[in-house]
């Protein structure tokens, strides 16, 4: 029987939305930041770029960047708090001005190294990462291997000092730009297909490499394929033991699926919908004004509440309350990005056949982002677990439903 | 930063859910559903009384808990989870809401209310999409004031007063036996709530408030407390789904075992575990957040009902055939959760109201 | 691969919609009959009653009833002609009057027993089950036994002449008026389950056979469970021979799926539906004035044409046009009680809270058969066949997909 | 009674979709898309065009092959199965029928549209829900008529002449090059059919009709072409998820073998098979059912739509990863029912329509 929704734990204390004077004083030095450094943010965080760096910098020792991260690698050195993470979040994002890098590198392998990595790992890797100095590619897919990620076949084979690395991957979002890339490969052939897997790390000039761009459905090469062919690298480079790359994989992977439900951002593109629709007029009327549409609109803001009270109620979770909302962190993923695509949907039928207009037609609105983000949501129902294995999951780690057998390889 | 229930809620809930688990288990739900016992809500009532239910809306002068939006939508929750007949819509919510913000603190009516002797019913569908033209006008006497029209869906048949609200929004009470007065009990889809219309001919009445913002608040509590019945009935549904999957086998396996099967219970657990904080932060809203209490309660009724009437359709075919007889009881779950998306709007009419809450329909369509 | 829907062999002769001048004149000499004798007709062909029997001899003599059942059992003798029944249902549906005695016993055992009946059983059934004297039902699901019923458990061991039958059918719906019953149970309990099977008739008042009506969410007893004890079968009355009931039974299996997706009784209603919103008003405004729900509206009824064209096409193809609308056929259980379910659903929204009115709810409208077709109609979606089963049959048969493993008994 | 193709339609057919197959494969609508070879949309329309499809429509006292709107759908229908670049909206549908019932027999034009030589450009969308006040007014002079105005998303920037419909519902023919006419090549998402703005300034034009049936008929016709080329696609895409389904291979077995791609196979099949019919059926209907073929023409494009969209997107998903990439170039289809969708009249403009025919929302909402 699954942990029945009707009777988990509960709370301790009653309701309250506020965060508290302690926070809300944090708010105002965030506000106060914001209101000195803010005009002085580069527009756009151009990788490398100085004035991106020295804007992370600025970040980094004001505590809103780099938060966590110990003082010795580089970073601020505080303790974790929610709380403050988010309240960062929610200001930079309301002042419109960068909170810093993101990228493979700084959300998924800092952490990675923090937890598992040697002490000559971090300490050649975590500050130059943090700081914008070293960029980074995630090297997991490959065209074999998607939902089943385990049964990937790029293999490493010791040659004396040296893996040696033969191979794909795909969806390597960053490789063009990166300096190093974060790679699982196949290590142990003979052993089991999780257990058979290494986290390698090295540089993307060490020859055999090669990338090419991924065009996908938006017309743009959001991702690319990374080939490698006799690619050496030192055999130091690697995180955890050999055959322990699933696990070291995995333990930071649960972090990238939250976040694709965004529920702030989901809000921000409904306000921008319901903008378009008082501007856009069909024959003359404007189309806030036709009652279809608008009850259209109607269900999706009644999606949205909903997913954003399930953001506060694991928000609050996370933050000790006794409702482990288990449940409602699996099911993020799979209705936000659901919910997201039907958001765009609905403005490109609000739009008539101006919802066609694409890159440079001079009636574009709002920057196509409408027409791109429908297709870009689709792309992320997709990735990082399709809905079908979303599904899988919630039914069998959320209801406690069996599993379907296994078929035995190779049948 | 705290959002979910408080342990003092949490008490709440099990003590009425230990309540309705031993003393209205299904059986006696049907029973008093196909009529063969009809005392079973008003005991029931009784005994959630001595739990405080019936008091717990009303203010602490009028001798009642003094407790919130969120307590009760905690309390209708469990009351949807085990599809408990009873007046608390009408009596617990509605009537304590509105008569304890009107009534004189010691009025022994309030007393009675918090004692759970009286029971109130609740006339006020005609707010949400008259049918019928059917409508209430009051007109002031000398000596106070009659009503008189027509109301239909009426809550609580067996109840001693109604509170009734007019065309022109004011709220009044009317009691059971007054002069001018019919009731005609009307049978819907869901036994475990009757209904009834009334005809009011001249009917004195009591007039409680002119105040649209009071009627404009019952109705947005009514709501979240319909919304909380519908997610714990949907709850209770998708239990009794994944439960039966992992018992039934077809093909030699658990159904539950089977792809499609699973999807389909993973499909209603994502669509309702939304629900569940939606609920928790209406009902919160309404005792907390006042620029957000209504607009938040039109969109937890619209859009809880249509994951409602979604999980009760697919529940149902996870059940099979066995869904669609009665031996299992489910459709009790299913008929419940249709009752409350049709009473006091439709998804799609308060979608509309919404909608033009915020500026939008601006033309009147 | 599936068969090409876009490269199906295609038609010979030009789109033509018409039934043709000899169809026409047949039906002009049915909407005779009906003039003349339509008008003593029995408004309710209830069981047994002479005025039914009458009827339906009536309708045999002029070949409307059991049509193409040989003179020799009683039947009319004519060719099969689907239009000409087309036409008899169509005309019938439009008069309003009762075409005749329907029931399984007619619709399945009928065509079973001349197919695979010895000519004893055909003399000895036929003829008093078309006239309406002689009543079945048909005992094949279990509880235990509903998508897999192969795999149903009712035995019948010999004992002399007589097979002992004991077990349990559900979903048996004419049970309580039923003279005779045809049954399927288990013979050969070691055998493959499909090949253990046979096909017994017998009589319902044999001792050892109780009928308990069962209730369904209607509130109605629309079915019953049959419980078999130590009822002795004389051993002749077995179609086919034994172990080999699962192939009787599928010899006509076929035709009860298509008639559950019967696109002119759903135009009927969409019809109805139509009028209720006319005269329907919400705070006095006419349902039909409203926008939201007059779109949900539009969208059944652009489905509901989808699927009346494609039930031309199914006929089409049942007349021997090259099209074999193979596909065309399979969805049709499928999409038509989806479809009939949301239309008897909007009706409800459309009625608001009079959407709840059952039984003696004075304000009832059209008998409150939105709302007990909703529920039944979630009942068709599940019967004969559940939709799950539906989308295993069209992926597998109709787009050639593989077949799920199957799990050896017992695990 | 015979409700499909004949044995000529099928031959049609095959023929069309042989020379898309040998001579507009994939690489060469990717040529065309990307601008790497923009002569691939006429000359395939050249090629076409001795197929005899720019001929289809017109009537035979025009050098035309007289056929009908069933012909065209089955030639509609391949072109979305190939997302076949080139004029046949505009040129072989819409043109054919306007100029063919409006133009002596004898015009010169009629002759070169038979053959291939003249391409007409569509500026219809302005009857279809006006955006940006968009509209075109004409005015008689003493020699002929001149447009004034703007017109958005016209079909076929490459036109020799346009057929634009005016604001009063009447049809004009005006030449590429006419004085006073400005063309802003539009980019859209779906680069296999381009458009552009048309800006009118008293720019001579040749009137065609001022029978608003005529425009409605040319409606009726040019959305059941969309309509046949969305279940073209949708198949396509169906076809490919299907096959991509029995290839990919993911915990050691094919993907085709789970029950949720199964299941989403199937559902799709089940949406889209009716929708083959309902074609055929939209289109026997402008041939030969004229009290139908109208509410029929805008069921069929709104329903059709509305399934193409979901099949697009379940038939991506099954794709997986490879799905969203330019790979295989799956997004093609992808797009072209999306500009199927939104081209003259979303689904829910022309549900309102078809209730507006059937007198419902009577009150003009």
């Amino acid at each position: 029987m699954f942990p029945d929704p009707l009777n988990f734990p509960g709370g301790t204390a009653p309701m309250d939305l506020s965060y508290g004077p302690e926070y809300e004083a944090f708010r105002e030095e965030v506000r106060r930041f914001l209101s000195t450094h803010g005009p002085s943010a580069p527009r756009t965080m151009r990788l490398r770029a100085p004035e991106t760096i020295a804007w992370q910098q600025r970040l980094i020792e004001h505590g809103y960047a780099a938060r966590t991260i110990p003082k010795e690698y580089g970073g601020y050195g505080a303790e974790p708090d929610i709380l403050k993470s988010r309240i960062i979040a929610e200001e930079f994002a309301r002042a419109g001005v960068s909170a810093g890098l993101g990228g493979q590198g700084i959300s998924m392998l800092v952490p990675t190294l923090l937890e598992l990595g040697t002490p000559a790992q971090r300490e050649q890797f975590i500050r130059p990462t943090i700081e914008g100095r070293m960029i980074w590619c995630q090297g997991y897919s490959e065209p074999g291997a998607g939902s089943d990620l385990a049964s990937l076949r790029t293999r490493a084979e010791l040659d004396g000092d040296h893996w040696v690395v033969n191979g794909q991957k795909i969806w390597t979002s960053t490789a063009r730009e990166a300096d190093w890339i974060f790679c699982l490969v196949r290590t142990e052939p003979d052993a089991p297909k999780h257990k058979g897997i290494s986290f390698l790390l090295f540089e993307m000039n060490t020859p055999g490499i090669e990338v090419r761009p991924l065009v996908d459905m938006t017309g743009h090469a959001n991702f690319n394929e990374t080939f490698f062919t006799d690619v050496r690298v030192p055999r130091t480079q690697i995180v955890g033991e050999r055959g322990q790359g699933w696990q070291v994989a995995n333990s930071i992977l649960g972090n990238e699926r939250d976040s694709l439900g965004n529920p702030n951002a989901t809000l921000a593109r409904l306000h921008a919908l319901m903008a378009l629709m008082r501007e856009e007029r069909i024959d003359g009327r404007p189309v806030s004004d036709d009652p279809v549409l608008v009850d259209r609109l109607m269900r999706l803001q009644g999606q949205i509440m909903a997913m954003g009270h399930n953001d506060l109620r694991v928000l609050s979770a996370k933050l000790g309350s006794a409702d482990d909302a288990r449940l409602a962190r699996m099911i993020i993923k799979l209705e936000g990005t659901e919910l997201r695509h039907a958001l765009e949907g609905l403005a490109i039928d609000v739009m008539g056949e101006l919802g066609l207009a694409y890159e440079d037609h001079p009636l574009l609105r709002d920057g196509g982002s409408w027409q791109s983000q429908y297709m870009y949501f689709l792309g992320l129902i997709i990735g990082g677990g399709t809905s079908q294995i979303q599904k899988n999951i919630i039914s069998e780690r959320g209801l406690g439903m069996p599993k379907e057998p296994k078929y035995p390889a190779g049948v | 930063m705290e959002f979910g229930l408080s342990q003092e809620q949490r008490f709440l809930r099990d003590s009425v859910q230990r309540y309705l688990s031993e003393q209205m288990p299904l059986d006696r739900v049907r029973a008093f559903a196909d009529g063969t016992d009809s005392t079973v809500a008003r005991a029931g009532w009784h005994g959630l009384a001595e739990l405080g239910i019936s008091a717990l809306l009303l203010p602490e002068a009028a001798g009642g808990l003094g407790l919130k939006a969120l307590d009760a939508a905690v309390v209708a929750q469990t009351f949807g989870e085990h599809v408990t007949p009873g007046p608390f819509l009408g009596t617990g919510a509605v009537a304590a809401h509105v008569l304890g913000a009107t009534l004189p603190q010691d009025d022994p009516l309030l007393a009675e209310l918090a004692a759970g002797k009286l029971i109130v019913g609740a006339a006020l569908s005609e707010t949400s999409g008259a049918r019928e033209d059917a409508q209430i006008t009051y007109q002031a006497t000398g000596d106070g004031g009659v009503l008189s029209g027509r109301a239909l869906h009426v809550l609580h048949p067996k109840a001693h007063q109604f509170i009734v609200a007019s065309r022109a929004g004011a709220l009044h009470l009317v009691a059971a036996d007054a002069p001018g007065l019919t009731l005609t009990q009307t049978t819907t889809i869901d036994r475990t709530r009757p209904t009834c219309e009334l005809r009011f001919a001249e009917t004195p009445a009591r007039s409680l408030s002119d105040d649209p913002a009071l009627l404009a608040s019952t109705l947005d509590l009514a709501r979240v407390m319909i919304a909380a019945d519908t997610v714990g009935a949907a709850y209770a549904m998708l239990q009794q789904a994944v439960a039966y999957a992992q018992e039934r086998e077809q093909f030699n396996r658990p159904i539950a075992s089977f792809q499609a099967v699973k999807h389909m219970c993973a499909e209603m657990a994502a669509a309702l575990e939304p629900c569940q904080a939606m609920v928790w932060y209406a009902a919160h809203a309404l005792d907390a957040l006042p620029e957000e209490a209504h607009l938040t309660a039109l969109h937890t009724k619209a859009h809880v009902s249509e994951v409602g009437t979604r999980v009760a359709k697919t529940a149902t075919e996870v059940h099979g055939g066995m869904g669609f007889t009665d031996l299992l009881g489910l459709h009790y779950w299913f008929k419940r959760i249709g009752f409350n998306r049709q009473t006091l709007g439709t998804p799609d009419l308060l979608r509309r109201q919404a909608a033009r809450a915020q500026g939008l329909l601006a033309s009147g369509a």
